[in-house]
């Protein structure tokens, strides 16, 4: 931990990553795989799962060899590290549905150079025992998985009317096809933020004095 | 992140004890994936052969067995590792008796917004294409999935003639998409008004996949009818059938018609899209 | 431009079309009377101010000089007037802040006549002669910059000058005053162009004239035939009508077709360029060897009831010139010295008449309120059609509502800019930017200082 | 089936560009499009990346594949490009100083593009073979930098608008790139050929 | 005179135009338009109409009271984007897509941005690509134009509930077309002669008796009223002539090459929205460049792209993407044709000339 830093409880390191520092939604990282892979709710969250499970291993491996590794091959080793347990994931998902591992396709192996990881490796992992460490990962990949799935349900639900693939709205539903094409993805993400940023501002300024506008 | 973070005074590392701690991460991880590998193998290749089978049964009916063929010039063997060059995979589909229910292979072409593919059934009794399934497909909802979903459309795929030329080394007629209403002959293939792209892309996979199939095929038919008994499973990792590793699955990488769509079950909801296909006529 | 051969050297690109609004040029130049009280700034010029020769209580009479350049960039005063000397104090000035003035109280019986004068001889003059001449005369330029003439002619050595531009285009609305001056005095026209050509080491004299005023051409051309030189070195030639035509390098790619490079003077390419208001009343006072006393002002505008050109005596406050013109009495007015597109509004009516005034203005008040809603730039790129220096106003417009003044002058050329103001005239959006661009030039020079 | 190689470029280029149809590269795309100045650079400097990570995929491919090891390939295809672009980054720091300071800041960045890796994966996965391995990334690398200049011409015009408190930032950009992804839908179809 | 005075900066004259005269001037030519394809669809198209401007003009007052801004509406820009947006969509669209239509437009197309001025794109075209690509299906189904009981009876289509898809109306199109029109094939001339080849003669299109977009057949009228507005120079004349130029220059050449294949050049400039898109969207102030020779540069892209896209591409139709991707250009454009300052040339050359 940096000195001066105040430390965090069990609780808050576990909440950081999903509210505070949520990944999605806050730092807007891992983009790729958010928007890509999000059409329907089941793959954002079988997506998220996968993330998550990488997080998890490589923080794992990570903080026990925190002592170990050199500063030098620090970057390579968290490299070599998350690669492994993408490629884990990726035979686990073949495992278990060969239509999930369709769906998400490439973008599977992806997740290795999805900034959330490698970031959360060198950030924190790589500072931190193994139990805290796990908990802060466990936190990032459960916002992670959260964000995909807020993006994720909101375009299967306009995209086809469905969530999880029950249909919402009865047989006649119109689909908006673009929620499922990639402009539907930017601006579901965009909304989200909008709809964050708007709240903030809300909860900042109660009384906004109104902002310089041409006309005055 | 990079080398500059690290402040000069630091002492540098061994290069010694670098290389012993990336070996050690490297021996750690090395195990981690070689565990991963064997411990999924067999549930991999039982989820891929299952997805053959359910795909190839799709589009021959009655079938309960599939077999993978490579048909090159050289003659027809059962798939190996890999396709050599100028041969074309091939999947024969048999009945529970043992006998040649029919054969199917795989067309593609560039459709609306990615490659289309098809997995096509052949007739050898018949010369002609008797069902298609989609492999794969990024066409627009609603308009592109009509190829899977519009009755009328499949209907051109019951008897599409695909029957050899004299010389045997063409097809007699090219198989050819025409406009909505104007099919007039069985090698033609009545488009979906609005769909038209999407529609040619499947006739032309098709049309490329038989003119170099067929000729290559029809000389070596018996030694499939005799249901040459090969090995009860390819092995999966050198030849993964239909999915080719990841080749339907990265393709449709992003925003793709098949996820809320998937065409595994094409056919099933044909009935209640029909109908609107119809309407949006344009 | 080279596209088009038949338009070369025709005029200038882009530009605009203002009304001309010029119902004074049918009727001939009047004289305005003394005012009792006349004020003289000592600085009507850029340059540094004139440095007073005379004390509160002394008696001057017409035309004498009461105040000297001092040094090369300054200019004399004359007193227009004869009377006596009120004070040396501050008053308020056009531009705003009070300056020092000479108040000057009119003797009633003050007349026309110059009291003091030293005719030179003229032919036998050199031409450093004839510039000290003209310094002495306490001439500007009468176009409104109010550059002191002496300095605009003085060429430095190692240039060569060709040609003089006269410029006549008057290309403002509203204002006719050198439109009259050259139907009424276009023989002091060539006594001054003669001057000029002299003094600079001109081989040919342009004169512009823009074509809605061909009856100046005719008057020009006559005197040309009467007492110009026979040689053709002086002509006359008409330009389109076009705002602004009388911008200095505007009016020489008009007649030369050659463009004065950015950031340089017309001398640069071997041209001088003098207005013919300046030249006109130079033939006429260097000859009497008077100094400069009294100017033709254009007094016009919806808000004036006796619109004309006048002979206005320097040093006349607004508020004698409009009771005098038949100011309606409005409520709200706006009072501008110079024309509608470049001129200054005043906001005190003690504020004199000096050198560099070509016309005062009067709008109402309906006038100024019509129509002046603001709106976001909607990029129409009117501004870019209209900009005659090339420029993109709509760019620096947006760039100087981000306050991002370094990138408007390194990237997008705002020195270039010198205010002419078509710009603001067609945004329809009505966004000041002219103002804007004043302000950032302001801000820019601060910072390079 | 073989593409052409027009088709190739063509389609990667615009109808199936990566950032606004595949989502590739999105990190360095919201990140570095701010200006104009730096869009350009950053294109260029990826372009390269991705080819010379095509190259290396190529290659490490035809080794995984012939070995069998394919459970290796994305492991050593993430070394390999990390590698490349580190040796990369040392040549041009060497040879071309000049080159090194326009866009050596970008080239750490770029490591953790997943275009670059996509480029190599996807061309795996669609069985390319060399010259269509190259064309790919050309195309892709082409297609990230005409997205990024794009993207970047509106964000510099937006910088003079009075964007709402609210738009500000990610959320504007990722509103802009959904704009950029719609109007590229015209090009569906484009390079399908006849 | 104790008169007040008022001070101002220079210049004190102004031209007289004003951001709503411009923007009620192209009300006022986009009207005549908006009554042609009412006299040609009917109920339907006027239902349309009505509804994407009433929700271009609600969302706009949404937005501004969000952002605590003074009321736009009074600038007749959201009027101009709704009734734009509706001559460009189906006259059979459902009421509830015009309305989302309308609402994206306005959202995604302007408010976003910051208003009038600042819009990146196309507010129109904005929304209509968005339900485009929302709904592809209801936004190429066509109908016949002069329909007999068109002034008495709705498009089954246009009432639809919202939410849910359209019911299927070929059957109803049969049924509804002028007995002199046989063979109603519900595609558009566009349509018809990429996929089946066949091609519209002329006269088709200046009778109107084409399926189109509610407002893009009568061409001579979108002239004309085009024309009013650059000569009164509330438009740039130069963006339509750009487009249409190089659209039909473009053309030109392909049926040079291939005259079999490729149709002539006055069948791509009647067909489809181009006349409309070139006059009235492509010509949108905010979203095309400011310099001239930008203009050119923008127009000829658009028009060949146009070209490019109805070849080559999947689309049926062009233009509305072409026009999008210039305005994702536009900046760019504007960029590379910064005017050249006054006496900037003459300094180089003379440079040139001394080395």
């Amino acid at each position: 931990m940096i000195p001066g830093q105040k430390q965090l409880s069990n609780l808050e390191e576990l909440l950081e990553g999903i509210w505070k520092q949520n990944p999605v939604f806050v730092m807007v990282l891992g983009m790729c795989p958010v928007l890509a892979v999000s059409v329907s709710a089941v793959n954002a969250l079988s997506m998220g799962l996968a993330t998550l499970f990488v997080l998890l291993g490589s923080t794992l491996l990570v903080s026990l060899l925190r002592n170990v590794v050199p500063r030098e091959v620090r970057i390579a080793t968290y490299i070599l590290i998350i690669a492994t347990f993408v490629t884990v994931v990726d035979y686990l998902i073949q495992a278990i549905s060969l239509a999930v591992y369709d769906a998400l396709g490439a973008f599977i192996q992806l997740i290795v150079v999805n900034c959330v990881i490698l970031g959360r490796a060198e950030a924190h992992a790589s500072k931190n025992p193994p139990g805290r460490a796990l908990l802060n990962a466990l936190g990032m990949g459960v916002g992670f998985a959260i964000g995909l799935f807020a993006i994720g349900a909101v375009r299967e639900i306009l995209g086809a009317g469905k969530l999880f693939g029950f249909a919402l709205f009865g047989p006649d539903f119109q689909p908006w096809v673009i929620m499922v094409l990639p402009p539907g993805g930017f601006f579901v993400l965009g909304a989200w933020l909008l709809l964050f940023n708007w709240l903030n501002s809300r909860k900042a300024a109660p009384v906004k004095p109104v902002e310089g506008h041409a006309h005055v | 992140m990079n080398a500059a973070s690290v402040p000069p005074s630091q002492p540098s590392t061994p290069s010694a004890a670098m290389i012993r701690t990336l070996g050690l991460v490297a021996t750690v991880c090395g195990i981690l994936i070689v565990t991963a590998y064997e411990g999924t193998l067999e549930a991999v290749a039982a989820n891929k052969k299952l997805a053959l089978e359910r795909a190839v049964f799709k589009v021959i009916p009655g079938a309960s067995s599939v077999k993978e063929f490579v048909v090159g010039p050289t003659g027809v063997q059962p798939a190996g590792n890999g396709v050599p060059e100028g041969a074309v995979k091939l999947y024969a589909a048999y009945d529970q008796a043992g006998s040649l229910k029919g054969l199917a292979a795989e067309g593609a072409a560039k459709g609306y917004s990615d490659t289309v593919r098809v997995l096509y059934a052949y007739d050898p009794e018949k010369q002609a294409i008797t069902g298609i399934g989609v492999v794969s497909m990024r066409e627009t909802p609603g308009i592109g999935d009509k190829i899977y979903t519009d009755a009328a459309f499949l209907k051109n795929f019951e008897a599409l003639d695909v029957t050899l030329s004299a010389d045997l080394k063409s097809l007699a007629n090219a198989v050819k998409v025409v406009k909505h209403g104007g099919k007039q002959n069985p090698w033609e293939i009545d488009a979906i008004a609005g769909a038209t792209v999407t529609c040619k892309a499947v006739g032309k996979g098709i049309n490329e996949s038989a003119q170099k199939l067929l000729p290559l095929l029809l000389p070596h038919l018996d030694k499939l009818k005799a249901g040459e008994p090969a090995r009860p499973t390819p092995h999966p990792a050198a030849s993964p059938p239909l999915s080719k590793r990841g080749q339907g699955g990265f393709d449709s990488g992003s925003a793709s018609s098949q996820r809320l769509n998937p065409p595994q079950p094409p056919f099933e909801k044909g009935g209640s899209r029909a109908s609107h296909a119809e309407g949006a006529a344009s | 431009m080279s596209l088009f051969p038949f338009f070369k050297n025709n005029t200038f690109a882009r530009g605009v079309h203002p009304d001309a609004n010029k119902s004074t040029a049918g009727s001939p130049i009047r004289r305005m009377p003394f005012a009792s009280r006349m004020i003289l700034p000592l600085v009507q010029h850029i340059g540094k101010p004139a440095v007073p020769l005379v004390r509160a209580g002394e008696e001057v009479v017409r035309g004498q000089p009461i105040a000297k350049a001092d040094g090369f960039l300054s200019v004399p005063i004359h007193a227009p007037a004869d009377g006596v000397i009120e004070a040396i104090e501050l008053k308020p000035s056009a531009r705003g802040p009070w300056v020092e003035s000479i108040v000057l109280r009119v003797y009633e019986g003050s007349t026309q006549e110059i009291g003091w004068r030293h005719p030179p001889d003229i032919e036998s003059m050199s031409p450093r002669e004839i510039l000290q001449a003209i310094q002495d005369s306490g001439m500007v330029g009468l176009g409104g910059a109010a550059f002191p003439s002496h300095a605009k002619l003085a060429v430095p050595e190692g240039t060569k000058i060709h040609t003089l531009v006269v410029n006549g285009c008057e290309c403002e609305p509203y204002l006719t005053c050198d439109h009259r001056l050259m139907l009424e005095y276009p023989e002091d026209l060539m006594a001054g162009i003669r001057l000029a050509m002299k003094s600079v080491g001109a081989k040919r004299a342009i004169i512009g004239v823009e074509d809605n005023k061909m009856d100046a051409v005719a008057a020009i051309q006559a005197a040309i035939e009467k007492v110009g030189p026979a040689d053709g070195s002086i002509t006359v030639q008409a330009v389109p009508t076009k705002y602004p035509q009388g911008a200095e390098k505007m009016l020489v790619k008009s007649l030369l077709g050659v463009e004065v490079p950015s950031g340089g003077l017309p001398m640069h390419i071997g041209v001088v360029v003098n207005n013919v208001g300046t030249l006109a009343l130079l033939g006429s006072l260097l000859p009497e060897g008077q100094g400069m006393t009294e100017r033709v002002v254009t007094v016009t505008g919806p808000g004036i009831k006796k619109p004309g050109d006048y002979w206005v005596p320097l040093g006349t406050p607004m508020r004698t010139v409009l009771k005098w013109a038949g100011a309606q009495d409005a409520n709200e007015q706006e009072i501008i010295l110079g024309g509608p597109m470049m001129g200054q509004a005043v906001a005190s009516l003690d504020v004199p008449v000096t050198k560099g005034v070509s016309g005062i203005l009067v709008f109402d008040k309906l006038r100024i309120e019509a129509d002046r809603k603001l709106w976001p730039c909607i990029k129409c790129g009117e501004c870019v059609k209209a900009c005659p220096m090339g420029l993109n106003p709509s760019m620096l417009g947006m760039l100087a509502g981000r306050r991002e003044y370094e990138a408007m002058g390194a990237q997008y050329h705002l020195g270039d800019c010198f205010e002419c103001g078509c710009c603001t005239y067609v945004c329809p959006s009505h966004i000041p930017l002219v103002q804007q661009f004043r302000v950032a030039k302001g801000i820019l020079r601060g910072k390079a200082t | 089936m073989s593409e052409p190689l027009s088709s190739i470029f063509i389609s990667t280029l615009l109808a199936n560009n990566l950032v606004l149809a595949m989502f590739l590269g999105l990190c360095p795309f919201l990140g570095v499009s701010a200006r104009l100045n730096t869009a350009l650079p950053m294109g260029a400097a990826s372009t390269f990346v991705m080819l010379v990570a095509s190259l290396c995929a190529f290659g490490l491919n035809w080794l995984v594949t012939t070995f069998n090891l394919e459970f290796l390939r994305l492991i050593s295809y993430i070394v390999i490009i990390a590698s490349a672009v580190q040796l990369v980054e040392m040549v041009l720091k060497k040879y071309s100083p000049v080159l090194f300071r326009a866009l050596g800041i970008y080239l750490p960045l770029i490591t953790t593009n997943c275009a670059v890796l996509g480029v190599a994966l996807f061309q795996t996965a669609r069985d390319y073979d060399f010259l269509q391995s190259v064309t790919f990334a050309v195309a892709g690398g082409a297609g990230f930098t005409l997205a990024l200049l794009l993207m970047a011409g509106l964000r510099e015009r937006l910088n003079l608008a009075i964007v709402p408190n609210v738009v500000q930032g990610t959320a504007l950009s990722l509103m802009l790139a959904g704009l950029l992804s719609l109007a590229f839908m015209g090009f569906a179809g484009l390079g399908a050929g006849e | 005179m104790t008169a007040r005075i008022e001070l101002r900066t220079s210049p004190h004259v102004v031209k007289g135009t004003s951001v709503e005269h411009i923007m009620f001037n192209v009300v006022l030519a986009l009207l005549p338009i908006a009554a042609f394809s009412v006299w040609q669809y009917g109920l339907s198209a006027l239902a349309l109409i009505v509804t994407t401007t009433l929700t271009c003009l609600a969302s706009e007052r949404l937005f501004n009271r969000l952002s605590g801004q003074q009321s736009t509406l009074s600038d007749w820009s959201a009027t101009i984007t709704g009734l734009l947006l509706a001559l460009t969509l189906p006259p059979a669209f459902p009421l509830w897509m015009g309305a989302i239509a309308g609402f994206m437009a306005i959202a995604l197309g302007k408010a976003l941005f910051g208003g009038i001025g600042f819009n990146v794109m196309n507010p129109a075209l904005v929304g209509r690509a968005f339900v485009q690509a929302a709904f592809p299906v209801a936004i190429t189904t066509w109908v016949p134009a002069f329909a007999p009981r068109r002034f008495t009876e709705f498009v089954p289509t246009t009432f639809t509930a919202p939410l849910m898809t359209p019911p299927d109306i070929s059957a109803w199109a049969l049924n509804a077309k002028p007995a002199a029109l046989d063979g109603f094939t519900g595609a558009t001339p566009l349509a018809r002669w990429k996929f089946d080849n066949v091609l519209a003669t002329p006269h088709d299109f200046l009778s109107g008796a084409v399926t189109a977009s509610a407002g893009e057949t009568s061409a001579i009228l979108i002239l004309v009223c085009g024309a009013y507005l650059a000569i009164r120079k509330f438009m740039d004349w130069r963006i339509p002539v750009a487009i249409l130029g190089s659209a039909a220059l473009t053309a030109l050449l392909f049926q040079l090459i291939d005259p079999a294949r490729y149709p002539d050049p006055l069948f791509v400039l009647l067909s489809g929205g181009m006349i409309l898109g070139a006059m009235f969207m492509a010509s949108d102030m905010a979203t095309s460049p400011v310099t001239p020779k930008g203009v050119w540069i923008y127009g000829a892209l658009i028009g060949v792209v146009t070209v490019m896209i109805r070849y080559f591409g999947g689309l049926t139709e062009g233009v509305m993407y072409a026009i999008l991707l210039g305005n994702a250009l536009a900046p760019l454009i504007d960029q590379v044709t910064q005017p050249k300052v006054f006496g900037e040339v003459k300094r180089a050359r003379v440079k040139e000339k001394q080395t």
